[in-house]
């Protein structure tokens, strides 16, 4: 593990979050975060101070609430995260846009796609779709495809979660 | 009794008659001869395929062409004064011409410098304005 | 001489030019017009030019005034003014009226005057040599001043513009 | 024009006359009016309308993929050119030939149809490859964004299906179009291979 | 981080509710523009030369890959990676092959992964052809384009004599290539190789070196290493910045790790330095080549894949480094042989985000310019 | 022969005077009197050239004369141009009556 | 009818036919060159090598519809082609193209044919403002402020020839090169007035006023049809007489080598010298990118004028000293 | 590694004009040089490039000359495989025949996006890709293929055939 990464790794784990190292070799990244919605903020915050890059947000439409998942990366070492929030009770995810300003065009895409909304985006319009299609929402699933987020995770043996409780809250979020 | 330069221009006033005709003439040949299919947004001013926001008269440009255009029209008259001298040059006497000329064009120099020091010609990216 | 008709023809052509001209640009609220209007009495005042045995002075008409001067004027139309802006300059009636007599009033007293004076030729008028040569000769040797004191005018007129349009650091995006 | 007010400008929307049009499958009627020539006449005609087909100037529209076929044949390979067709406009006010290259989908219809409409007639449309014939690839059930061929937008004169196309392809849809506008394809003898200009 | 929403909220341009400053006024730039590359629009407020703000409007050329991914056999979206973007198309092709083999464990035979990179490399070539001669468009040179596409139709015949198809490449198969390539392959692309190398000093003479170009893009569109972070740029555009950051070496997929290739920084990260980065990128994948060549091992260019692939559930990422930079996929999978969701993290989307921060204050001109050189594909920003 | 008369060209100028002075008072833009005043600067070129023609024995003068007069109303167009330009700056608008309202 | 007129008449034929035929010269070796530089044919279908394309174009341009957009001042925007189109006749009255084929003589030659140029700028702003399209009137702009920039260190260039001669009769000044070209005593003045014409012509790499990247198709996007065609047809007669002033100043006008029939052979070498420099404007054009505006500007401010200025005052001491 | 920087050097007033007019020059050299090398267009319709034999046109029944028609068995891989059904297959049970036999190929040639599928997926390698790649028509339905019909026509027509197929 890169020194840099464990900073990380260890930062992240103050905050009320679930951090699971990976295998790299099968999922093609190094770390799989599970993060209620209302520590989105702090976490990017965190993600910003040690010089990792966004690599994309996007949505994933699952049982019982759908998921914001986030991807971070690095420009000088090895380290890819996938962070997955889940939505709140009004279909929120606060913006992550002000923090990295790359986010902002990723949140309307997901907006656009998902029907999503995050919470103080400056100009949360659709980007890709026109605007009478703002309640298209596309790829969101129809019932008999939604299926429960543990149906499209990898099988809990491989998870070393390292709070509990975080994962709960993330769950129950 | 008119004169003999007006001749020279009547040729010239000919040929421009000549000009407006050939310009014409294509026109009418084309007013006759073309469809005159309108669509539904033919007749919408161009803007890359969008409905144009509001009206092209409604800009205004900034300084920078206004500028040289003043500054153009100040220096053109400038150098037209020096038709008539660069014609009689051969004529003149000497060191009365240079330093005439010398004079005129130092002048006209200053202009130029004052511009340029002033820093008109520099366009710059202006980032730190917003 | 069978051009001499065409040429007072052609004379009769420059006059209707500078009337019209005129008229548009003083009467036109479009000032895209009046600034047409003005270009083209400047044609017909530089014809005039012609006849009076100047063509050089012909062509500087059209240089300065319609190469330069209409053009600068054009661009501060552009600058100064969009269509909403022209149209809500309607002129007033009492105003024509007033601005009228006063101009034909004015027209009367020239014209009066103009035909009340007895203007004599000086011997030899109209004689003289009115090419180029002569005029830059003259411009060098009798008015050599004046043609210095021309370039200084203009200079300071090209300062007084730059004083007055650039403002320094901004550019472009004054808000 | 005059109607549209600042307040209430959108930054992309396409209309719900289009969205109409797209329900009902047919390329509406865009044609407000056509009064037609002043003078029909048919030696006229059929002189125009080989110098029509010969100087074919297409419109640099590029929509997708298919659109960097399109520039190929515009290159030294393939070289348009030949046929007098290079002269590439940007402005529809001067062009003659839309080749509509590439995927059209509801947002971009809009724009495709002005485009249409600005273009001065006599006025001709190739539709380039299979998203412009009838949405290619993309013509699928769960298709909520594509426009299924830009012929219900807007009439077209000429198919070119490939994806892409080889820029032969198109080169053989110009001479179709060409065939179409004088009636006879390719009015100039053609020479053989082995007399081509050697250069 | 105060300071940094309200720049954010400066960079988003709102005309519904802004009407703008008596001297400024909105400008469309496309989705018909000959300089935007297809269907990108931005929508400009421009005061006089000069760009107050320029918000890209995408969704022009959005083409739903993302939802036909979910509704297809994971091997049917093989050709819509093609077209995604068309100017490099094999990475993309790449990318999702070797994301099914990531997920479902599938050895790939050595060949085939060489077959991969050099073409691959081949078409990164291809795609900068591509951008140069469009790039250069950009600054009103006609003839460069001219020149770099009759060097493009080079490569394209070497691809298309073992592809079938000359742009939207559905060539590599999970588990390898479709295609064997042969020696007639492995001749053409030397000889190529050794023209490429002379057609560089043309570029030099006629583009490079040459005083107005060099003005036009100097200093243009300034990009700081810190801005390409926020924005996530990756590929050329992070590269120009001064930042060594290529996926086929941060986390090497394939054979990448075999060759000697570097990865060529700029210093200020403006419009001259990414320019003289693509170059340097295409001379160094012409090294990559020519290794992967003298490489090349025997074998079977398909390995052994079963016939109907059951993919597990779970979720997989595979990064690989396309043309324009980082391209993702990141799957997630609910078993059977559909994706439950496939997001595809696209170079240019990001690349593109950074637009609106990039030319505010700028001359329309260095506007342009700017956008060339950022190198934009925009059917595969919008997808 | 009306074009070798000295009154046909003094009727002339008079008339681009009169012009000038209606379109002075006519016009109520900055621009508008700009171009009512070339008017009447013309009539006084053409006044000096008339009179050069027909009366002085010196050709010189008259030319001289209306380059200058050409040169002075160059320079003034140029600072007028300027003026409306710093006027509109100011108070966004060149209507000389509005520009009184926005300062009061 | 005086034969008078009748050969004003003939010299109106002629100059009009001319003006077609030189842009049609011009279009053709544009389109061919450009081709060749390019490595490929150019026009070839259209007649033997493509002759006759550009006939087949300005007929298919006369039978296309024109276009007055709403919102635009209809009567300017029909204007402008034509006031962009019949001066840009006029320069070539005086045009010495051989010892006797001159329609006219004047003694203020360059002058008049400056004059009659400078007019054209009208014609691009009427054009640009007449369309009320945002990328015309940009273009109009551009292309005024870049015309008129660019018009001063053209007359001080010429100048600088003027100053030596004592004459702005085109044949004076001819008839002064009978030893050696100007051009070989003032190659600076020569450079500074042919980078001058290439701005003043619009021809790249300062074609910034139809700048396809930036303005679509700058002042005259919204024109269709022969309005369309106009302006290209004052394009290529301007860049005509621009090169026939250079050639006339700089290169010994139609002086060469004396062939049979010298009072009128001497045509073959002034066209030859004209089209010899036009083709360097094609072949520049076809070569470099544009450059910006601010740049062009200050390449004039900076570079042009100065030099000029330089070279006007080393001139007329000179003048003076030999 | 760092790019070449050179390029970025400050020159001063005269360097620049000096280093411009030199640059501009040898942009002239060069494209003068190619004015003077020969064009290496093809001039399609009166050259033909040679068309690679692995271009993918649209797909086509491979003719089997020992059978005088297809190998296919309508066993339907393809149509399945087509990620845009373009593919109709249909066979009729006939008497005296193992399997069925073809009645009917159509192929919507507008919505393929010449993925290979089918080819590949074919378990008698029946389908191949044509060599077709200069086609261009007036109705989009010139482009719904009757696969059968085309095989028969290039049966009849050798020439054709063997222009078409490799
Ligand atoms: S037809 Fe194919 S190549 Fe053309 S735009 Fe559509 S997907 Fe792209
Ligand atoms: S090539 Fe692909 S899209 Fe075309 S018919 Fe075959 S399977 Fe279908
Ligand atoms: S897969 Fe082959 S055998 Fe089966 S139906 Fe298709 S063509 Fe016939």
């Amino acid at each position: 593990m890169h020194p840099a990464t464990e900073k990380l790794v260890n930062e992240l784990n103050e905050l009320p979050v679930a951090v699971a190292a990976c295998d790299y070799a099968q999922r093609g990244y190094h770390y799989e975060v599970d993060v209620a919605a209302d520590q989105v903020r702090a976490l990017a915050e965190c993600m910003l101070k040690h010089d990792m890059y966004l690599v994309f947000v996007g949505g994933l439409d699952v049982k019982p609430v759908p998921r914001v998942v986030y991807q971070f990366a690095s420009y000088t070492h090895p380290g890819r995260f996938v962070v997955r929030a889940a939505v709140d009770e009004n279909n929120m995810v606060p913006t992550i846009s002000d923090i990295f300003q790359g986010a902002s065009w990723h949140e309307r895409e997901t907006r656009d796609f998902f029907g999503i909304v995050f919470a103080d985006h400056p100009y949360l319009k659709p980007l890709i779709l026109a605007e009478e299609d703002v309640d298209l929402k596309p790829l969101l699933k129809t019932e008999e495809a939604l299926k429960d987020i543990s149906e499209v995770s990898w099988p809990a043996a491989s998870d070393v979660s390292s709070k509990p409780e975080a994962k709960n809250k993330a769950e129950q979020g | 009794m008119p004169a003999p330069q007006v001749i020279d221009f009547v040729y010239v006033i000919v040929v421009l008659a000549g000009g407006i005709i050939a310009g014409f003439a294509p026109f009418v040949i084309s007013d006759i001869f073309r469809p005159r299919t309108i669509n539904k947004k033919t007749l919408l001013t161009y803007e890359c395929g969008m409905d144009p926001y509001g009206s092209a008269w409604d800009i205004r440009f900034g300084a920078a062409y206004y500028l040289y255009a003043l500054i153009f029209l100040a220096f053109d008259v400038d150098i037209l004064y020096l038709f008539p001298v660069a014609a009689a040059y051969n004529h003149v006497s000497g060191l009365r011409g240079v330093l005439e000329v010398v004079l005129f064009i130092g002048i006209l120099a200053l202009a130029v410098i004052y511009v340029w020091v002033k820093g008109v010609f520099t366009w710059a990216i202006k980032r730190e304005e917003i | 001489m069978a051009y001499g008709t065409l040429i007072e023809i052609l004379f009769y052509l420059f006059l209707i030019m500078i009337a019209f001209g005129a008229w548009q640009a003083v009467t036109s609220q479009v000032l895209m017009r009046a600034v047409m209007g003005l270009a083209m009495a400047m044609f017909g005042v530089a014809g005039l030019y012609l006849y009076l045995n100047s063509p050089f002075l012909a062509l500087m008409q059209i240089l300065i005034y319609v190469g330069a001067v209409c053009i600068m004027i054009v661009f501060g139309i552009m600058v100064g003014y969009t269509p909403k802006e022209l149209a809500a300059y309607a002129i007033e009636p009492r105003n024509t009226v007033v601005s009228l007599v006063a101009s034909l009033l004015t027209l009367g007293v020239v014209y009066l005057g103009l035909y009340r004076a007895q203007w004599v030729p000086a011997p030899g008028a109209g004689q003289g040599d009115f090419s180029l040569s002569t005029l830059g000769l003259s411009l060098m040797n009798r008015y050599g001043l004046a043609f210095e004191l021309i370039s200084v005018v203009l200079l300071i007129a090209i300062i007084g513009v730059v004083a007055i349009t650039w403002n320094g650091k901004r550019r472009g995006l004054n808000k | 024009m005059g109607d549209q007010e600042r307040g209430d400008l959108r930054v992309h929307s396409y209309s719900a006359e289009l969205q109409a049009r797209l329900e009902r499958g047919e390329p509406g009627n865009l044609v407000v009016r056509d009064p037609g020539p002043l003078v029909k006449n048919k030696i006229a005609d059929e002189i125009f309308n080989l110098c029509r087909a010969n100087s074919l100037w297409p419109m640099t529209f590029g929509l997708a993929c298919c659109a960097i076929e399109m520039m190929s044949l515009g290159m030294a390979r393939f070289d348009i050119s030949r046929f007098g067709s290079e002269v590439f406009r940007p402005s529809p006010r001067q062009s003659d030939l839309m080749i509509v290259a590439g995927t059209v989908n509801k947002k971009m219809a809009s724009a495709v149809m002005t485009l249409y409409d600005q273009m001065p007639s006599p006025k001709w449309v190739i539709a380039m490859g299979n998203c412009a014939i009838s949405g290619g690839p993309f013509a699928v059930k769960e298709n909520y964004n594509v426009v299924e061929g830009v012929d219900k937008l807007i009439p077209v004169d000429v198919y070119v299906p490939g994806c892409p196309p080889r820029p032969e392809g198109l080169l053989e849809g110009i001479l179709k179009l060409q065939e179409k506008i004088t009636g006879v394809r390719h009015p100039f003898p053609q020479r053989k291979i082995s007399d081509a200009p050697s250069y | 981080m105060e300071t940094a929403k309200e720049q954010a909220a400066q960079y988003t341009l709102e005309p519904a509710t802004d009407i703008p400053k008596s001297n400024h006024y909105y400008l469309n730039m496309g989705p018909q523009h000959p300089s935007t590359h297809g269907v990108l629009r931005v929508l400009l407020e421009m005061d006089g030369e000069y760009v107050i703000k320029a918000q890209p409007v995408l969704g022009y050329g959005h083409r739903m890959h993302e939802k036909m991914a979910e509704h297809k056999n994971w091997m049917a979206f093989m050709p819509n990676t093609g077209r995604m973007d068309y100017a490099a198309a094999l990475p993309f092709n790449h990318g999702y092959a070797a994301l099914f083999e990531r997920l479902c464990n599938i050895e790939v035979p050595e060949r085939a992964e060489y077959i991969r990179v050099i073409t691959s490399e081949l078409n990164r070539l291809v795609s900068h052809h591509l951008w140069l001669g469009a790039f250069l468009l950009d600054l009103g040179a006609f003839t460069p384009i001219l020149y770099t596409f009759d060097d493009r139709e080079q490569v394209l015949d070497i691809l298309e004599d073992i592809t079938g198809s000359r742009l939207t490449y559905c060539y590599f198969r999970v588990g390898g290539v479709c295609k064997d390539i042969d020696d007639k392959f492995v001749e053409r692309t030397r000889a190529y190789i050794k023209r490429q190398r002379e057609r560089f000093k043309v570029y030099n003479e006629l583009v490079t070196g040459n005083i107005i170009f060099l003005k036009r893009v100097e200093g243009v569109g300034i990009i700081s290493p810190e801005m390409a972070r926020r924005y996530g740029a990756t590929g050329p555009v992070v590269r120009g910045s001064g930042i060594a950051y290529d996926i086929r070496k941060a986390e090497p997929y394939s054979v990448y790790d075999r060759f000697d290739f570097e990865i060529p920084t700029g210093t200020t990260g403006d419009s001259l330095d990414r320019y003289l980065v693509r170059l340097e990128e295409m001379e160094q994948s012409l090294r990559i080549i020519e290794q992967a060549l003298e490489q090349l091992p025997d074998g079977p260019y398909l390995g052994k894949v079963p016939k109907k692939l059951k993919l597990p559930t779970g979720d997989a990422n595979f990064a690989v480094e396309a043309a324009r930079g980082e391209l993702s996929y990141y799957l997630v999978s609910g078993g059977g042989d559909m994706p439950y969701r496939l997001k595809i993290r696209v170079p240019s989307y990001s690349n593109l985000s950074l637009l609106p921060e990039l030319a505010q204050g700028m001359l329309i001109a260095d506007l342009v310019a700017a956008m060339g050189s950022l190198d934009l594909v925009i059917p595969e920003i919008d997808r | 022969m009306i074009s070798y008369n000295l009154y046909t060209y003094l009727a002339v100028a008079g008339a681009l005077l009169c012009f000038g002075l209606y379109g002075l008072m006519q016009h109520r833009s900055l621009i508008g009197m700009l171009i009512s005043t070339e008017l009447i600067l013309n009539g006084a070129g053409l006044n000096f050239m008339a009179f050069n023609r027909f009366l002085a024995p010196d050709p010189a003068i008259g030319q001289v004369f209306a380059l200058f007069i050409m040169g002075l109303a160059a320079a003034e167009a140029a600072i007028a141009v300027s003026l409306i330009f710093a006027v509109y700056r100011k108070y966004h608008t060149s209507d000389p009556e509005r520009v009184n309202d926005l300062r009061g | 009818m005086p034969p008078e007129l009748l050969r004003m008449i003939i010299t109106a034929v002629l100059v009009v036919a001319f003006v077609f035929l030189n842009a049609m010269i011009l279009g053709y070796m544009e389109r061919k060159i450009s081709a060749h530089i390019q490595r490929r044919p150019g026009l070839m279908e259209v007649g033997p090598h493509g002759v006759l394309q550009l006939i087949v174009d300005g007929l298919k341009l006369i039978g296309k519809q024109l276009v007055v957009p709403e919102g635009s001042s209809p009567f300017l925007f029909r204007l402008a082609p034509l006031l962009s189109f019949a001066p840009c006749v006029l320069p070539f009255v005086v045009i010495p193209f051989s010892r006797k084929l001159q329609a006219v003589s004047m003694d203020v030659g360059l002058i008049y044919i400056l004059a009659m140029t400078s007019i054209n700028v009208v014609a691009v702003l009427v054009a640009g403002w007449a369309s009320n399209n945002k990328y015309s009137l940009f273009g109009t702009f551009r292309s005024v402020a870049q015309a008129v920039s660019y018009e001063i260190p053209m007359l001080l260039s010429l100048l600088a020839v003027i100053m030596m001669t004592s004459s702005f009769s085109l044949e004076g000044i001819i008839e002064a090169q009978k030893y050696y070209w100007f051009i070989l005593i003032q190659p600076v003045a020569f450079i500074i007035y042919f980078v001058s014409g290439l701005a003043e012509t619009n021809r790249a790499p300062f074609d910034l006023p139809e700048a396809e990247s930036e303005l679509t198709a700058g002042f005259h996007t919204e024109y269709s049809g022969m309005g369309f065609s106009f302006f290209f047809l004052a394009e290529y007669a301007n860049m005509f007489t621009v090169c026939s002033i250079a050639t006339i100043l700089f290169l010994g006008g139609w002086k060469g080598i004396p062939l049979p029939f010298y009072d009128y052979s001497g045509i073959i070498w002034f066209l030859l010298k004209v089209y010899g420099l036009l083709f360097v404007m094609i072949w520049a054009r076809w070569t470099y990118p544009r450059v910006r505006f601010d740049q062009l500007m200050t390449f004039c401010w900076k570079y042009l004028i100065p030099f000029s200025m330089a070279n006007l005052l080393i001139t007329a001491i000179m003048v003076k000293i030999i | 590694m760092n790019v070449k920087t050179d390029l970025r050097a400050e020159r001063g007033y005269f360097g620049e004009l000096w280093f411009g007019a030199k640059s501009l020059l040898i942009g002239l050299k060069v494209t003068l040089k190619a004015l003077f090398k020969p064009i290496v267009t093809v001039q399609y319709p009166r050259e033909e490039c040679d068309i690679t034999p692995n271009y993918r046109g649209h797909v086509e029944l491979v003719f089997n000359p020992e059978t005088g028609g297809c190998d296919c068995i309508v066993c339907g891989m393809c149509a399945r495989a087509c990620p845009s059904d373009c593919i109709t297959v249909k066979g009729e049970k006939k008497e005296g025949e193992k399997g069925k036999t073809l009645t009917l190929f159509s192929l919507d040639f507008t919505k393929c996006s010449l993925c290979g599928s089918c080819v590949e997926t074919c378990p008698k390698s029946a389908l191949t890709y044509s060599q077709d790649y200069n086609i261009a028509g007036f109705t989009r339905e010139e482009f719904h293929y009757d696969l059968i019909e085309r095989l028969k026509r290039r049966h009849q027509q050798p020439l054709a055939a063997a222009a078409g197929g490799n």
